[in-house]
């Protein structure tokens, strides 16, 4: 029993992603929501660092790439959750429901 | 000049325009880190026309690239027809963004020089989309584009309406950007490349069409761009988002991401993975099936213009799928030509939108526009002529642009595409005539407000906008020569070439006469 | 060479109205309706001469011009008429100063824009009937219902939102569909030769397949059978000239339904002769315009609102026009030729006349009337004049047509000829008692009493209609001259291409014999 | 312009008709000139009195100068006169042509010499009507008309003047529109007329098909061989002519107009429904006789239903008071007699009745004017609103009226066919005929309409005339002759139906000469067709269906109607009538009768009131309610979804998520499942 270990990653990594998914798509805490969004973008980047080893470095920059980038959809997220937390009082997202229909 | 890649200095001139807009924006941000300003009035009163200016530079900048040669296409950035004429388009929007957003700006307190400076690197995002063939930075663009307008749409935070449109867009959109980004990395693990003009053969080798991993890859990817187009059922953010966002940044984002997403899916979709076509093929025809037929029917149950417009700008993608599902040089140039149309008509409006409903954007349910014809003459023939287009109406860029569309589905043999696109055509007719006989045809009550005057810049942008659309309409000709001759100047996957093999000469570079006049549709048998 | 032999005559006729409509609105709120006047005069004198100047005996087009315009896709600014769009051009400027006339006293707001609208309006319609190529076409012929969509709406009646907009949609269901036709009409051209045209000469002689003819003409048929309109898609009629303001009703009638029989002759006809000429074409159309002849004039008879019966009696004149031109004999087409002029005339006139009723008592209902021969005499004599020649009495313009129509329809479907026959009783079954309501018996309202008969304006207006009312009945033989080489032209044309069409795609550079029909007389 | 003797002497040469344009134009100046007055100078009565019936005297006269003209050039084919071309299409050419023949110039001369006379007797008839420029207007367009439909050298130009001629009774019959009975009479004659001018039209549309043209000549020469004898074609063409013939000629089935067109002014019945258009479908089938020679089915039709028409309308006209429904039911049942010749074959006979019936109907019409005139006048001084038309209201007016009562038993004798008036040669030859070309049923048709004629009559002047005056007594002081422009008129008209018959007088009566002026002269006409009948066997029996020859049966029938005179003369004169309003409603077969055999509730049970809801149902159930319902229906469904679809739109990111994930998961399965 010799799971190649690439493809156990792969799995995990996409395991990972729908665990992300399913929990933005459960939760309703704003915060919550965000993070199992960065889960989901982790969960790739453990993909892309498996596709490396065989693959090429490319992926492992797109990698450092893609933490930049969260890092600065999570300055802007937070800094958008604050400004309606100061009209709602809360982070519930089944509350944000004026704009609809 | 010919560009040569091998040299990093070349690379830099390649990106001329991007770079001439993020240093505009850079000098705007620091201007008004430094500056200090009140809180109700623009934090230096020249950072507009210093913006502009900036545009301005990089739409000459963006001119010149046009002067280049390129004899080998292999750089992470393309030097095409497509890409000039994006960037064109991309500026224009953000130019004329700017003008109609100046007056809200100061109607609204919060001319600060953060707006502008987003707005310029939203820009860059866009730009950089619509020429990057790498997908670092496809998703770098995506993610500068995006991050700058969720802000935007969050702008005006002292209402909840806007806080509330940027939290959605802003949980939609990093979820989006997660899927894209699993179908990078599933295709970069499918090809081992993410400059996909590099890995070529793989595809073409015939291992494509039974790897699951890389259809998931384009699938995703598609999911991600689709998301930006808002095509259906990716589309369910944007009416929210655009209802809830500053009217201005909504023409911005309805415009210019659009546009952005759609050079994305044309270049990386329909060129760069044209090999998978077996994948996208069906995906892109349902998404423009359903992207035309669910908003248009959504938008006639809107009694809020606003919104309206907003359900109209996802049905348009629709139409722009249209174009993209044709999958011809016909289609990708009528795609872009109708994205250029689109955009002076969807930003009018939404400007005229914002200026009838007052301070505090209040005043944009259906009935506030009563009498607006009467009451505004200019304004009301503006939104008039900007409405018409929408509708795809003759005399105007709007029906040339779906005569484009359509000219392109019928080569390509799509007729259902076609015969939807003007069905729904038909429909959207009545939501928009709803708007013109609200307008001149009923009288407005003592107690509705007359719009303000708008001003020099406003005046100015919805004239041009207003003519050129016009123009466009009755003397298409030049339009439809570059939209031709860009939609079919993409760098082919071909043309990358092996340093040192003989240099390929670039289409646009080729004799006129190989785009006369009556080329526009393209070898019948495809 | 005189002005009007040469080839800007048009171009000029075309761009008059067009300069009026931008004149009247800068023009002052009561100098407007005299600046529309004036053009519309001038218009129409500009383009009187060319009735005398057209050369008859030719099927060819006359003061034709052509310059490219949208060179990419071989689309040209090409104007021309022949005898059939000669007739249009000039019933257009005929009507139009009528109409602008007639409105003097009945639009009190938005002058400006109300004549701005006419005069537009009077570009799009001149243009539709001028245009040769189909890009030009298609443009005048959404251009025009713009206008019209603000006519009705602004200035028309209580339900006249309701009206504008379902006038509009039904219009613009079939345009599309109509616009996806002439695409792939262009693109099969394409596919054919390899260039890309509009031109309506060059696609006229394209052999399009039996199959696909039966497709693209039904495309055609349903935008230019909702124009006429054909039952059942003539339901947006009744309501649209009710509500429309006088002017609006006079246009309608007068020039717009005859774009959708014009539609027919001049682009579904011969770009498809196989499918036009097929029997389930035929047949269908037959049968649709002898519903309407009969259904029309049923329905016309029981209406209680004046205005709302002519409406109705418009599907009936119409059905008549229809079954000429699928009769597909040479008088029955002439005869629905002059037939769309007649119907233009007269019922452009009774909404005139039903208008200047409406003006004085703001009402349209026929029971409120009654006796009004005794107060308004010579309003009583037009109306009587007018409703004669709506029902095609002997000696006014309508039996001629009618009659042509019928007796051509006759050579070759006797059955439906007879059929429409009938329609001639209906007519009288419809006209006469409305006439009899609203001019005889007593005057029983008080109101009634106090009319005043119409004035010096109105008889202007309504003059001319009744001059050529019984002109074209007792000498209709200018007019006939004027189309019959063209229509048969026409007719040979139709034959020959539809035993022509392929069955299957053929090869390059293949095309009909070519034909004199839509050849250019240069000189 | 060329003078008189010099004309008359070219005229043996060969005839050409003489200023014939001219002969339409005067009438139509002259209504064009009243025309004008009828707005511009409403008061003046001059200009009409003297515009009106110069004009149409005018055009007799020239009509006398061209009759003249054709009896010295006794031509055998017609002139015919092209003025241009009216409508050329195709195959088709159409000129407006008048053709002068024997019949035409007949019928010419019957129909402006009777509207002479009547235009005079309208000056003073309509001289205090503030209508009175409008009439002559009317009039005379009415003989512009009428003249065309008698001149037209094809069957177009022949249908112009027919539906002119339609119109302008239409015009006449409502002339005092403000009644809104009179006004709806004229709506009614004007539909009727029209369901029969569908025939005329489909009949045309069959002869241009078959013939190529519309011309009467080439038509008639070309019929015998280019259709089958008997054959459908050409009895589809003679069955829809005479469609139009019971329209315009109110026969069965539809006759109904008549009655109700006596709506209008008297002179105007008079002249048009009883001189002059009535008669245009007895002309037509003469016209066209050719063509009704080679369909027997339909000359057994037109003599059946001339025959019934005959009978029915006789029966009617006994039971009526109004004095003018009588002399209408009465028309109706002559109009019958000359169907019945022409329909046989006897054409002569036909048109010969035709041209007494001209002048006696006319005549009676003008009387029973001038019977109105003096009881409407009489009324009028008294303020009463009793019926002046009512006989039950009249009685004894010959101690009032000599003159109009003279005259007017001139007329009753002469249509009831006693000897040697006008009625007893006409008559006496179709009833003749009809027994010796073997239509036996016909026959006695024939006979018993004759004997209720000379009942009807008697009665009518019983009534009016004799016995004691029922005017009222107030009123009664106010009767009185009219004026010598009106009976003057009488008088000539008078004249005529004594001297009117004596141009055709068969041999076989003793005594008297033979005289075959009115055959001779229409020997040309209807030469072509009496040789396709007697070519089929068509011949004379020489003695009655029960035998008997002519003479003899003509010494019957005129007693017989003497004796019928002198019987319902001696019954009724004695009997008293209640005044109209005290009067109740007749009974039993009397009461079926003067209800006219309840046609007009049966017509408006099983086709008008049908009709209407058939109508009705078309717009409410079909039009507003199938079409307009479906497409709003649409419309309202569309925007439904549209309203339904936006609700997905919950404003809940959870819910967006969820369809997002739908959309990749379906995308993921259409390829990997």
């Amino acid at each position: 029993m010799n799971l190649d270990i690439e493809l156990a990653s792969l799995i995990l990594s996409a395991f990972l992603f729908a665990v992300g998914t399913a929990g933005v798509l459960v939760r309703r805490n704003a915060i919550i929501v965000f993070m199992c969004v960065e889960l989901m973008l982790n969960a790739v980047n453990l993909s892309l660092i498996v596709f490396s080893r065989s693959l090429g470095l490319e992926a492992q920059v797109l990698v450092f790439f893609v933490m930049a980038v969260a890092a600065a959809e999570a300055a802007v997220g937070l800094a958008i959750i604050i400004a309606i937390f100061r009209h709602y009082e809360g982070v519930d997202v089944d509350r944000f429901n004026l704009l609809r229909w | 000049m010919i560009l040569d890649f091998s040299s990093s200095l070349h690379i830099v001139w390649a990106l001329l325009p991007e770079i001439v807009v993020a240093v505009t924006g850079l000098v705007v941000l620091m201007l008004d880190v430094f500056q200090r300003g009140s809180r109700s009035a623009p934090s230096a009163p020249w950072v507009g026309p210093l913006a502009i200016t900036g545009l301005v530079g990089a739409v000459l900048a963006n001119a010149w690239l046009l002067t280049l040669e390129v004899p080998a296409q292999n750089a992470q950035i393309a030097v095409d027809g497509f890409r000039i004429a994006m960037n064109f388009i991309v500026l224009g929007v953000a130019i004329f963004g700017l003008l109609y957003s100046f007056d809200w700006l100061n109607r609204e307190g919060q001319f600060t020089g953060e707006f502008i400076f987003l707005v310029l690197m939203a820009v860059v995002g866009m730009m950089l989309l619509g020429g990057t063939r790498d997908l670092i930075v496809l998703f770098v663009a995506i993610e500068l584009m995006s991050i700058s307008v969720y802000v935007l749409t969050g702008y005006d935070r002292r209402s909840r309406r806007s806080a509330e449109a940027a939290l959605k867009y802003f949980l939609m959109g990093a979820f989006a950007s997660g899927f894209l980004l699993y179908g990078i990395a599933l295709i970069f693990g499918s090809v081992g490349s993410t400059n996909l003009s590099l890995v070529t053969s793989e595809i073409a080798l015939g291992t494509a069409s039974n790897n699951p991993m890389l259809f998931a890859g384009v699938a995703l990817l598609l999911v991600g761009f689709a998301f930006k187009v808002s095509a259906v059922p990716f589309h369910m953010w944007t009416p929210d988002a655009y209802e809830g966002a500053p009217t201005p940044v909504t023409g911005f984002m309805a415009a210019g991401v659009k546009a952005a997403g759609f050079a994305a899916i044309v270049r990386f979709i329909t060129i760069e993975l044209a090999p998978a076509a077996e994948f996208w093929e069906g995906i892109i025809w349902w998404l423009a099936m359903l992207t035309m037929i669910v908003p248009n029917l959504a938008a006639l149950a809107q009694d809020d213009v606003k919104r309206m417009l907003a359900y109209s700008s996802i049905a348009h993608a629709g139409y722009l799928l249209v174009g993209v599902a044709a999958d011809s040089p016909l289609g990708r140039s009528a795609t872009l030509f109708y994205l250029a149309v689109y955009a002076a008509m969807t930003l009018g409006s939404f400007a005229i939108v914002y200026l009838v409903a007052g301070k505090g954007d209040v005043r944009s349910k259906l009935s506030d526009f009563r009498g607006l014809g009467w009451r505004r003459p200019l304004l009301g023939a503006a939104f008039v002529v900007f409405l018409l287009s929408l509708a795809g109406f003759p005399p105007t860029g709007g029906f040339i642009g779906k005569l484009y569309l359509l000219s392109a589905a019928v080569e390509s043999g799509e007729s259902v595409l076609a015969i939807t696109l003007v069905l729904t055509s038909l429909i959207s007719y009545y939501y928009y005539l709803r708007v013109i006989w609200k307008m001149y045809f009923e009288e407005a009550p003592e107690s509705l407000p007359t719009p303000e005057r708008p001003g020099l810049a406003f005046g100015f942008a919805a004239s041009i906008g207003a003519l050129a659309l016009l123009v466009a309409g009755l003397f298409p000709g030049h339009g439809l020569r570059t939209a031709s001759r860009a939609g079919e100047d993409l760098v082919p996957r071909a043309a990358v070439v092996a340093p040192g093999a003989a240099p390929s000469a670039r289409p646009s570079g080729q004799d006129p006469a190989a785009s006369r006049a009556s080329s526009n549709v393209s070898e019948p048998e495809r | 060479m005189s002005f009007f032999e040469s080839h800007w005559v048009l171009t000029v006729l075309l761009l008059l109205p067009l300069a009026g409509a931008v004149a009247c609105l800068f023009a002052g709120k009561d100098e407007a309706k005299h600046v529309a006047l004036v053009t519309s005069i001038a218009a129409f004198l500009l383009s009187l001469p060319l009735f005398w100047v057209f050369r008859e005996g030719t099927p060819a087009i006359q003061n034709y011009v052509s310059i490219p315009w949208i060179g990419q896709w071989g689309i040209a600014y090409t104007v021309g008429v022949d005898g059939i769009s000669l007739l249009m051009v000039l019933l257009t400027t005929f009507i139009m100063p009528m109409a602008i006339l007639g409105s003097y006293s009945y639009i009190k707001r938005q002058e400006p824009t109300y004549y701005a609208m006419l005069l537009l309006l009077m570009t799009a319609m001149i243009g539709v009937f001028i245009a040769l190529d189909m890009f030009l076409f298609f443009l005048f012929w959404e251009l025009m219902l713009i206008p019209m969509y603000f006519i009705i709406g602004v200035w028309g009646g209580e339900r006249r939102i309701y009206a504008a907009i379902k006038f509009f949609l039904f219009t613009a269901v079939g345009s599309l569909l109509m616009l996806v036709a002439i695409v792939t009409l262009v693109y099969l051209y394409y596919r054919q030769y390899g260039v890309v045209t509009f031109a309506y000469n060059d696609l006229v002689e394209l052999p399009v397949t039996r199959s696909a003819q039966f497709w693209l003409f039904s495309a055609f048929a349903l935008a230019f059978a909702i124009k006429v309109p054909l039952f059942p898609v003539h339901t947006w009629l009744p309501d649209a000239h009710v509500e429309a303001p006088t002017a609006g009703s006079v246009i309608l009638a007068g020039v717009l339904l005859k774009m959708g029989t014009y539609g027919f002759l001049r682009f579904a006809m011969p770009f498809f002769a196989y499918a036009a000429t097929s029997d389930v074409v035929v047949y269908t159309i037959l049968t649709l315009s002898l519903i309407g002849i009969v259904y029309g004039a049923w329905v016309a008879a029981v209406q209680p609102d004046a205005k709302k019966l002519v409406a109705y009696t418009s599907v009936a004149h119409l059905g008549f026009v229809m079954l000429g031109l699928f009769a597909l004999t040479s008088e029955s087409i002439q005869g629905g030729i002059l037939q769309m002029v007649n119907h233009g005339i007269s019922t452009g006139a009774l909404f005139l006349l039903i208008g200047m009723l409406y003006e004085r008592r703001h009402t349209r209902l026929i029971e409120d009337f009654g006796g009004i021969a005794k107060v308004m005499p010579f309003f009583a004599f037009a109306f009587v004049v007018v409703a004669l020649s709506s029902i095609g009495l002997p000696g006014t313009n309508g039996f001629v047509g009618e009659f042509l129509i019928l007796i051509g329809t006759f050579r070759t479907h006797p059955v439906a000829a007879v059929i429409a026959a009938t329609g001639v009783v209906f007519a009288a079954a419809y006209m006469l008692p409305m006439v009899q309501r609203v001019l005889y018996g007593p005057v029983e309202d008080e109101e009634n009493r106090e009319l005043t008969d119409i004035g010096l304006r109105e008889r202007i207006v309504l003059l001319p209609a009744l001059a050529m009312i019984v002109l074209i009945g007792v000498y209709p033989g200018p007019f006939l001259e004027k189309t019959s080489a063209s229509v048969d032209a026409l007719l040979q044309q139709i034959e020959m291409r539809a035993s022509q069409a392929p069955l299957e795609p053929l090869g390059t550079d293949v095309r009909f014999d070519h034909m004199p029909i839509l050849g250019v007389d240069e000189d | 312009m060329l003078s008189l003797p010099l004309l008359l002497q070219e005229a043996h040469a060969a005839y050409e008709p003489i200023l014939p344009a001219w002969i339409l134009l005067l009438p139509l100046i002259g209504a064009v000139v009243n025309g004008v007055g009828a707005f511009n100078w409403r008061g003046n009565k001059a200009i009409p009195s003297i515009v009106g019936p110069a004009a149409v005297i005018g055009a007799f006269a020239i009509v006398v100068v061209n009759f003249l003209a054709m009896r010295a050039a006794a031509p055998h084919d017609p002139a015919i006169v092209s003025l241009w071309t009216w409508m050329s299409a195709g195959d088709l050419r159409i000129g407006v042509d008048l053709q002068f023949d024997q019949l035409s110039m007949l019928m010419l001369l019957v129909v402006t010499g009777v509207s002479s006379v009547i235009h005079v007797y309208s000056v003073g008839y309509m001289r205090e009507d503030p209508g009175y420029s409008r009439y002559f207007a009317y009039l005379n367009l009415f003989v512009f008309f009428m003249l065309i439909l008698v001149l037209g050298a094809n069957f177009a130009i022949t249908f112009v003047g027919w539906e002119g001629v339609g119109l302008c009774s239409y015009l006449l019959i409502g002339f005092w529109y403000e009644n809104r009975e009179f006004a709806s009479a004229g709506k009614k004659a004007f539909i009727v007329n029209r369901i029969g001018d569908f025939g005329f039209l489909v009949a045309m549309f069959l002869v241009f098909v078959h013939f190529g043209t519309l011309n009467y000549e080439t038509v008639f020469a070309a019929a015998p061989a280019a259709l089958a004898y008997g054959g459908a074609v050409v009895t589809a063409i003679t069955l829809f002519l005479f469609l139009g013939c019971t329209g315009k000629s109110a026969q069965i089935p539809l006759y109904v107009w008549l009655p109700d067109a006596m709506a209008g002014p008297t002179p105007v019945s008079a002249l048009i429904h009883a001189a002059t258009m009535v008669t245009a479908g007895v002309y037509l089938v003469a016209r066209t006789s050719v063509l009704f020679a080679m369909a027997p089915v339909s000359q057994a039709v037109v003599a059946a239903v001339g025959a019934g028409t005959a009978l029915l309308a006789a029966t009617i006209a006994t039971q009526q008071y109004d004095i003018k429904k009588v002399l209408a039911y009465s028309t109706v049942s002559q109009l019958g007699y000359m169907f019945v010749a022409v329909g046989i074959g006897a054409y002569t006979a036909g048109i010969f009745h035709l041209m007494t019936h001209a002048f006696f109907k006319a005549l009676l019409f003008l009387g029973s004017g001038a019977v109105i005139h003096a009881m409407h006048h009489a009324y009028h001084e008294v303020h009463s609103h009793e019926d002046p038309n009512d006989m039950r209201n009249q009685g004894g007016l010959r101690r009032f009226m000599p003159i109009t009562f003279a005259t007017m038993w001139i007329g009753t004798l002469a249509i009831s066919g006693i000897f040697p008036l006008a009625g007893f040669f006409s008559k006496d030859e179709i009833i003749w005929y009809t027994g010796a070309y073997g239509y036996g049923i016909l026959w006695g048709i024939a006979l018993v309409a004759a004997l209720l004629t000379a009942g009807y009559m008697t009665r009518l002047m019983v009534m009016t005339f004799h016995g004691e005056n029922r005017t009222g007594a107030d009123a009664e002081p106010h009767l009185h002759e009219v004026p010598a422009v009106m009976w003057i008129p009488l008088a000539i008209l008078a004249v005529l139906s004594i001297v009117g018959g004596w141009v055709n007088i068969p041999d076989a009566l003793p005594v008297l000469p033979a005289v075959h002026a009115l055959h001779d002269w229409l020997h040309p006409v209807f030469e072509p067709a009496r040789g396709i009948l007697e070519a089929h066997g068509l011949h004379d029996a020489h003695s009655s269906p029960i035998g008997g020859g002519e003479a003899m049966w003509a010494g019957i029938s005129t007693v017989a109607a003497a004796v019928v005179i002198i019987l319902t003369f001696r019954a009724l004169v004695h009997r008293t009538w209640k005044p109209a309003a005290d009067s109740t409603e007749p009974t039993g077969l009397a009461g079926v009768l003067y209800n006219k055999w309840y046609v007009d509730e049966l017509y408006d049970r099983t086709i008008v009131l049908p009709l209407l809801a058939l109508w009705r149902g078309c717009w409410r159930i079909v039009d507003a309610g199938l079409i307009d319902g479906s497409i709003n229906g649409l419309a309202a469904g569309t925007r439904a979804v549209g309203w339904i679809g936006s609700l997905f739109q919950t404003g809940r990111v959870a819910t967006y998520m969820f369809y997002f994930v739908t959309g990749v998961l379906v995308i993921l399965a259409t390829f990997l499942l």
